[in-house]
């Protein structure tokens, strides 16, 4: 699996990830380019339908990445989205998805380091996991 | 309690009535010390200033020895060993591509399960000041001492970490629960010259004066000590700071556990205080004069 | 449909590790797109006008600029679009800057996700649906939360433009930390004799009220209509009876240590904190007051001739509307006990530098003189030690808290007017002294007032026989140094207040790691925070001296003010929308609205001829979040600008 | 029971407190027993009440809309009942709920049609691990005359023996399983049909101006639909085992309902149907919610 | 006296390795001098603790290991307890003593520090505990004080603090082993 380079989807919000990411930017933090950016304007947007569309759309990761809890620009967003994602989480590792396509973290605006590092991660454990058959069919 | 014991090479020789005193304290307190069966010298500071891997070799090599005899927590009273030996532990926690380096030496896997404390931290915090109160036999009051850690009992912080690293105070606090009263005084924690004795003894002589100094201005009689170099340093080059500064110090460097041991009303003899240069039998003598019991004992605790 | 897409090199920031040409041609074979150009800056003027004039040439309805972060330039260009006669809203920005060539090297890749970003922002914008702005009035009213100088000076400046502002300060008085300072730095002129006129000028001022003893208890709303709750703490003594005739303190039979002198004089039960306090209207610690600890005493109730004591008094709560808030909550200073080599704080002559401006006040507890907490002797050879706390990442904040090498200057030369015998050693690591006439004085301290200093930090503090040795470095002689002080002063660095983080999430404003507030841009808008309606002023977003903060008061007062003179304010347009059709009334994004943006209405359903229940988003309150569209099974409800179908077209384009 | 319940009945059709009863009546096959909406005294008679009557009657109620229903119901599918409460689709008031004692329904898998078998044919799944023979939430508790209580089937542990068993295979194992489960499904919607909280006036699958997921029954279409539809189950499902019941290809959804009923259990301590006053599980949530999955 | 500093000296292996070889980063190093004020020994320095650390920074390797401090250490960990970048100056110590080793740098007039240290060791690898009596002799025989101590030795027998026959331990081949795959 050396050569296989994922496909991840990142959902990040804007207040808080989407800055950090921003930041990681400014402070020219390099990061592998698998990760491609969606802005949302908050983890509570998510709806679970988006990821099941991204893994059946044949991408190997997804993320969904907000502000650390108690910090929401719409103070409780962040709340909702955590309970949500819990349980689809659990739910797609059920099903033998395997649970490390699909990841949540906080990444505060100033966590520029934290988001490079978080990515490094992600793809690194992405590629493990290996390409996801589902819907390449 | 029962424990492995690491004495560790001073306790078998310049430090005898250190590892009489542990025994003995250990004894008349229930405390079971199982001597490591032929345990080797931990390398001290000559190991890890010379070589890596050796400095942690030794210490582990001892303490898979001490893992053979059973799940029992080491207990240490050199300073050094203790310190040693806890750097060998942290060391073989986390670096990990050494750690195999150092299990190809001493042939066996290790990952710092062993766990080493020192038997100033048994006594304090496992068996407990209160309890210790309880056991004392023998009122030493009057008696001031200043208790000395010096550098390996409290640093580095996270590896030792039993005691405050500025302010250290279980010594102290067990001699005031002893009915001995410590002075305090600032030099704690300064260093004696620890390993330049032979090497650089003029270091040795000027640290020492410094803290012997300090100790007599704040009105000790006697430094408490938990720590063979330290002792050996202040007790044994004493007399030559005296010529070399012309001081006339005659302070006797005591290990806490004699004292302890004294405190439980155990006989003096058995404590080896006859061991010492600097002889601290006049001043126990006057201290137990002026509490006018025999100062070697006839009662012994059962 | 016809989409234009441009592509920005911002210099070499994108071209440098994209091929913005590959990635333009790349583009310019996508479906819908009519047209993809590259320029070196696009948010420039000739750029936006090559936009315009390719919205014009090929007819464009709708954009895509891939340049920097939206953060940026999304409103530039929204604006830019306007100009050009398309609806902002039918324009995307593709980050290809911050997400894309400044975090990649390897140029193939890098082109390859900015192609990928871009084709994301096209399948979205042909989604895009034309917005109009809405608008809501703007409370014009400005709160200001603290009452230090940062807030005074916002306060009054303020009122000159005759608009009404409201200052929230927990104290019993007004003035903040410079209230407890003797003399400023580089000037020497005494704090009191700059800030009491301007304390007195608010106070009397008519656009501005004042709650001393008061703390913010809740916040909601958004800009140009926030709905603040405060607490008025019982004071225990009615403001308005009260002339402040001091009769009741010099009574009251209760000696407490004073928390203004930093504990090195008293203060009564009943109190004003200080002589030229304002409101000069005590109050009454009921901590330790007789009356209210065993019912006894009374004695202040006794003598007022006014009758304003009143024990009864509760803990009264206001609530008030305001357009914009400024916050000027300051700055506490570090708490040295956590270093055990200076003693733990345990040493009564080692002391802070706020308890030397105490020391050093003429009016203070020791009346001006610099003497030893222990034995109030008069301190002959004082230690200052500076970056405590400061710039150590081990058992403090990694920043420099910027004005402790002044202050220390400052009473290095203090000392020395107070007793001439006196001698100052300063341990510095560097000396920062960028600043009007700063370097200059600190010279001066060094060469006129005789101050050693002393390059290197000190590694510990013994305290021997009452006098403190201090044993330190010299690294330029290379020499370790012993002193024997009677005083040691230790320059503490500023951080942020206890509960700036509750501060900080109750008005949904960002903070960084060492809970100082975050500014929306470093640069470009150090007085505004992201979220609209809220500014910084002072210490709490950073370490500030006090011309820097009565500068930022000013900034964040014009910036309220500019918000406030706006008649009325503009909304986005992104927010949540109900498609009664599909809602079955189930009241989920009802429950699950953060903000209560949305409630049930009864409506005619057509199909089934009967009247039921449905979700109605109230605009102006919905803040658009969207956590409504998340919540909704049958996917009735949307957010405009990240609608479903936007989103699903992004993951589709992938 | 029956007696009582009929009689019950007819005072309510007459008083005009309810406009309808969803009852049981005797299928044409003479074994089986299927839904029937009384509206008049005279079809009282029709009701019947055994170990047949497996339907989850509530599943009819957004049938009637406005109209005042009077419901026959078992303490399983009074939860759903209850969750049509608490999600504003039924008001208190317009609702008369006559609870019924039962000790288990029979498997309708192990019953060949046509003739009547033999006394106790297995219980239904879910009656296994029932709890509850006696309803709680209801206006009208109607008890068998014998005491059952005691010689009733004891329920046997929580029901997630089957889930735990999945859950302790190998992801690659669970997926392989899932996807030929899903392979067979034929995208009838019975499942969705059947469920008395699906209520949608428009499901997601349905609509068609943004394409939730693909209509098509391939794999990738299947797996998103039955994802989705057990995900929009969470915190509601109740486990009345009507969709699992209804499937052409015998899909075994509870196995999807069940294991999101335990983990919801699980992580916020939250059971569906237990509550009208308590909000819905998505639209609320506890600060000390599980975060250890969060990065 | 002059040092040329150029980017090959200030990116020398020395920082790397050290970073390598006990994880510090010198480079955090911003030179407050806590360290040095602490230092025990300072005074009988040639560089204090601080300036050593600078040196490494510019990568002045010679001068470094040539330096007389860092023989003087006495791994008191002070400097390290107290040092606000967390860089453990004590484990920076012993590195560049055991690289002086390795190059065979020895310092001019501290000789007898790293003797004793070799004499130590050879005196544990041969009798697997300290045979105090052993290493005096033999330290005295080789650092020229034949009488040092002489005073207090005889004092040592009277009390048995040392004895005069080597310590027993049995299996001394094990500690040998130790010694020899350690490299020593």
């Amino acid at each position: 699996m050396t050569d296989f380079e994922p496909k991840i989807v990142a959902f990040l919000c804007n207040w808080c990830s989407y800055a950090g990411a921003d930041l990681a930017g400014t402070s020219r933090m390099e990061y592998p380019s698998n990760v491609t950016i969606i802005r949302v304007p908050c983890s509570g947007r998510m709806n679970p339908i988006f990821v099941l569309k991204c893994l059946m759309n044949g991408s190997d990761g997804v993320l969904i990445s907000g502000c650390h809890t108690g910090d929401c620009h719409y103070s409780e967003g962040n709340f909702y989205a955590r309970r949500r994602f819990a349980v689809l989480k659990s739910f797609l590792g059920y099903l033998g998805i395997d649970p490390r396509r699909f990841q949540m973290s906080w990444v505060s605006a100033s966590e520029g380091d934290k988001w490079a590092k978080l990515i490094h991660e992600l793809v690194a454990e992405i590629k493990e996991a290996g390409p996801n058959k589902m819907g390449k069919e | 309690m029962r424990y492995a014991y690491y004495p560790g090479c001073s306790l078998h020789s310049t430090a005898k009535e250190y590892d009489l005193s542990a025994k003995e304290v250990a004894r008349s307190l229930g405390i079971e010390l199982m001597e490591i069966p032929d345990w080797i010298c931990c390398g001290a500071t000559p190991a890890h200033i010379t070589m890596n891997l050796l400095s942690i070799a030794l210490p582990v090599k001892n303490l898979l020895k001490a893992k053979s005899m059973g799940s029992y927590e080491v207990v240490a009273c050199c300073a050094a060993c203790f310190n040693r030996l806890k750097v060998a532990n942290a060391f073989m926690e986390t670096r990990d591509e050494d750690r195999r380096k150092v299990e190809d030496i001493v042939g066996e896997p290790y990952r710092g399960e062993v766990k080493v404390r020192h038997f100033l931290d048994v006594l304090a915090n496992q068996f407990g000041l209160k309890n210790l109160k309880e056991k004392v036999a023998r009122q030493l009051t009057g008696l001031k001492v200043a208790c000395y850690y010096g550098c390996l009992l409290t640093r580095p912080k996270d590896i030792t970490g039993f005691d405050d690293l500025e302010e250290p105070h279980l010594m102290d606090d067990m001699m005031k629960a002893i009915g001995v009263e410590p002075v305090n005084w600032p030099y704690k924690t300064e260093c004696c010259g620890a390993s330049f004795s032979l090497s650089r003894t003029d270091i040795v002589l000027r640290l020492s004066r410094d803290i012997l100094q300090m100790a007599s201005d704040e009105g000790a009689q006697a430094i408490v000590v938990a720590c063979p170099l330290c002792q050996s340093n202040l007790d044994l080059r004493q007399g030559m700071v005296n010529k070399k500064y012309n001081t006339n110090f005659n302070i006797p460097i005591l290990y806490f556990t004699q004292v302890l041991g004294l405190a439980l009303g155990i006989e003096a003899k058995k404590l080896g205080f006859e061991k010492h240069i600097v002889s601290p039998l006049s001043l126990l003598k006057e201290c137990s004069r002026r509490l006018n019991v025999g100062y070697i004992p006839t009662k012994r605790e059962p | 449909m016809k989409i234009g897409v441009f592509v920005c090199h911002c210099g070499t920031n994108i071209s440098a590790t994209v091929d913005v040409e590959e990635a333009a041609a790349a583009i310019g074979k996508l479906q819908n797109v009519k047209l993809s150009v590259t320029y070196r800056y696009m948010c420039s003027a000739p750029g936006q006008e090559l936009i315009k004039k390719a919205v014009r040439e090929e007819s464009l309805d709708r954009i895509v600029i891939a340049s920097c972060s939206p953060a940026l330039h999304e409103k530039t260009f929204r604006k830019c679009a306007e100009e050009a006669g398309i609806n902002p809203y039918l324009i995307e920005i593709a980050n290809i800057r911050e997400h894309c060539s400044w975090v990649h090297k390897e140029k193939k890749e890098a082109t390859r996700k900015a192609i990928e970003l871009v084709k994301i922002a096209v399948a979205k914008v042909a989604r895009n649906k034309p917005l109009k702005k809405t608008y809501v009035p703007i409370e014009k009213k400005v709160l200001i939360i603290g009452g230090g100088i940062s807030g005074v000076q916002s306060a009054i400046d303020i009122s000159f433009a005759k608009y009404p502002a409201v200052i929230v300060e927990r104290e019993p008085s007004i003035g903040g930390k410079m209230a407890q300072f003797d003399k400023t730095f580089p000037t020497l002129d005494c704090a009191a004799c700059i800030l009491t006129p301007k304390m007195v000028t608010v106070s009397q001022n008519k656009y501005v009220t004042i709650h001393t003893y008061s703390e913010i208890e809740s916040v909601t709303g958004h800009v140009g209509d926030f709905t603040v709750k405060i607490r008025k703490k019982a004071r225990s003594v009615d403001l308005d009876k009260c002339t402040g005739c001091g009769a009741c303190f010099a009574k009251c039979p209760v000696k407490v240590d004073s928390e203004f002198d930093m504990r090195l004089g008293k203060r009564k039960a009943i109190y004003v904190p200080f002589p030229q306090a304002v409101p000069n209207v005590p109050v009454i610690d009921r901590e330790h007051c007789l009356w209210f600890q065993k019912q006894t005493c009374g004695a202040c109730k006794k003598i007022c001739p006014f009758g304003a004591i009143n024990y009864e008094m509760p803990d009264e709560i206001i609530e008030e509307k305001f357009g914009a808030i400024i916050v000027a909550t300051g700055f506490t200073q570090f708490d040295h006990s956590v270093y055990g080599e200076y003693g733990y704080g345990k040493y009564k002559d080692v002391i802070t530098g706020l308890h030397f401006e105490r020391m050093a006040n003429s009016s203070g507890p020791t009346g001006g003189r610099i003497i030893r907490p222990s034995d109030g002797k008069e301190a002959q050879d004082v230690v200052f030690i500076q970056c405590v706390g400061s710039r150590d990442e081990q058992k403090g904040v990694p920043y420099c808290s910027r004005v402790c090498c002044m202050y220390t200057a400052k009473h290095a030369l203090l000392l020395k007017e107070h007793n001439k015998d006196a001698q100052a050693y300063v341990f510095y690591i560097d000396i920062r002294a960028a600043g009007k006439n700063y370097e200059e004085f600190v010279k001066k301290v060094q060469d006129e007032y005789g101050a050693i200093y002393l390059r290197g930090r000190v590694s510990r503090i013994f305290e021997k026989k009452g006098k403190l040795i201090v044993r330190g470095a010299d690294t330029l002689s290379g020499s370790q140094i012993e002193i024997k002080a009677d005083l040691v002063v230790l320059a503490t660095g500023l951080i942020a207040q206890g509960d700036a983080v509750e501060l900080a999430q109750m008005l949904h404003i960002p903070y960084d790691q060492n809970k100082l507030f975050t500014e929306a841009h470093p640069k470009l808008a150090p007085a505004e925070t992201i979220t609209s309606g809220i500014f910084l002023t002072g210490a709490c977003q950073s370490p500030k001296d006090i011309p820097d903060t009565v500068a930022t008061a000013s900034a964040a007062s014009v910036k309220a003010l500019g918000l406030l003179i706006q008649g009325e304010l503009e909304r986005e347009p992104l927010i949540a929308k109900v498609n009664t059709d599909l809602c079955s009334g189930c009241k989920a994004c009802v429950i699950a609205c953060p903000f209560r943006a949305i409630e049930m209405k009864e409506i005619e359903d057509k199909k089934l001829k009967r009247k039921r229940n449905a979700a109605q988003v109230i605009e102006g309150v919905c803040t658009g979040c969207g956590n409504c569209t998340a919540v909704c099974r049958m996917a009735a409800i949307d957010l405009e600008g990240f609608s479903d179908k936007q989103i699903m077209g992004e993951i589709e384009a992938l | 029971m029956l007696k009582e319940l009929k009689a019950i009945s007819k005072e309510l059709l007459k008083t005009k407190r309810v406009d309808v009863i969803l009852a049981y009546k005797r299928a044409s096959d003479g074994v089986s027993a299927m839904p029937c909406f009384i509206f008049e005294e005279k079809d009282i008679d029709k009701m019947i009440l055994d170990s047949y009557c497996v339907y989850n009657l509530s599943n009819y109620i957004k049938d009637f809309p406005d109209k005042k229903i009077g419901i026959v119901a078992k303490a399983c599918d009074i939860k759903s009942i209850i969750v049509l409460l608490q999600e504003n689709q039924l008001k208190r008031a317009d609702v008369v709920i006559m609870g019924i004692e039962c000790h288990g329904v029979i498997d309708e898998k192990r019953l060949c049609p046509g003739e009547r078998p033999v006394q106790d044919i297995g219980f239904n799944e879910k009656c296994r691990s029932c709890k509850s023979p006696l309803p709680a939430f209801c206006d009208y508790l109607l008890k068998e005359e014998e005491e059952r209580g005691k010689t009733g089937r004891a329920s046997e542990g929580d029901g997630y023996a089957s889930i735990r068993k999945l859950e302790a295979k190998s992801p690659a194992e669970r997926l392989k399983f899932w996807e030929e489960e899903f392979s067979r499904c034929i995208r009838c919607y019975a499942c969705r049909q059947v469920c008395p909280l699906c209520y949608c006036p428009k499901c997601v699958a349905d609509q068609t101006d943004l394409a939730w997921f693909s209509r098509a029954s391939n794999l990738k279409g299947n797996m998103s639909w039955n994802v989705v539809r057990a995900i929009h189950m969470a915190g509601r499902c109740v486990a009345c085992g009507e969709c699992e019941r209804a499937c052409p290809v015998g899909i075994p959804l509870m196995e999807l309902n069940k294991k999101i009923e335990k983990d919801v259990k699980e992580l916020f301590g939250y059971e569906a149907g237990a509550d009208a006053e308590q909000k819905p599980l998505f639209t609320c949530f506890d600060k000390k919610d599980p975060e250890d999955f969060v990065k | 006296m002059k040092v040329f500093i150029s980017q090959e000296t200030i990116r020398s292996r020395l920082q790397d390795v050290l970073e390598k070889e006990c994880g510090q980063k010198v480079r955090q190093c911003y030179q407050c001098g806590k360290c040095s004020a602490g230092c025990p020994i300072s005074f009988e320095m040639d560089y204090l603790p601080n300036q050593i650390i600078r040196m490494i920074q510019l990568g002045m390797e010679k001068k470094v290991l040539s330096s007389r401090t860092i023989w003087l250490c006495a791994s008191c960990q002070v400097c390290t307890a107290r040092c606000p970048r967390e860089i453990d100056i004590a484990e920076i110590m012993d590195f560049l003593r055991r690289r002086a080793y390795k190059k065979q740098i020895l310092p001019k007039g501290e000789i007898g520090i790293p003797l004793f240290n070799k004499i130590f060791l050879k005196n544990i690898e041969s009798f697997g505990r300290l045979y105090e009596m052993g290493l005096i002799a033999m330290f005295n025989l080789l650092s020229g004080k034949f009488f040092k101590d002489f005073s207090i030795a005889p004092k040592m027998f009277l009390k048995q603090k040392i004895g005069i026959l080597p310590p027993k331990v049995k299996n001394k081949n094990e500690v040998k082993k130790i010694f020899k795959k350690s490299g020593f």
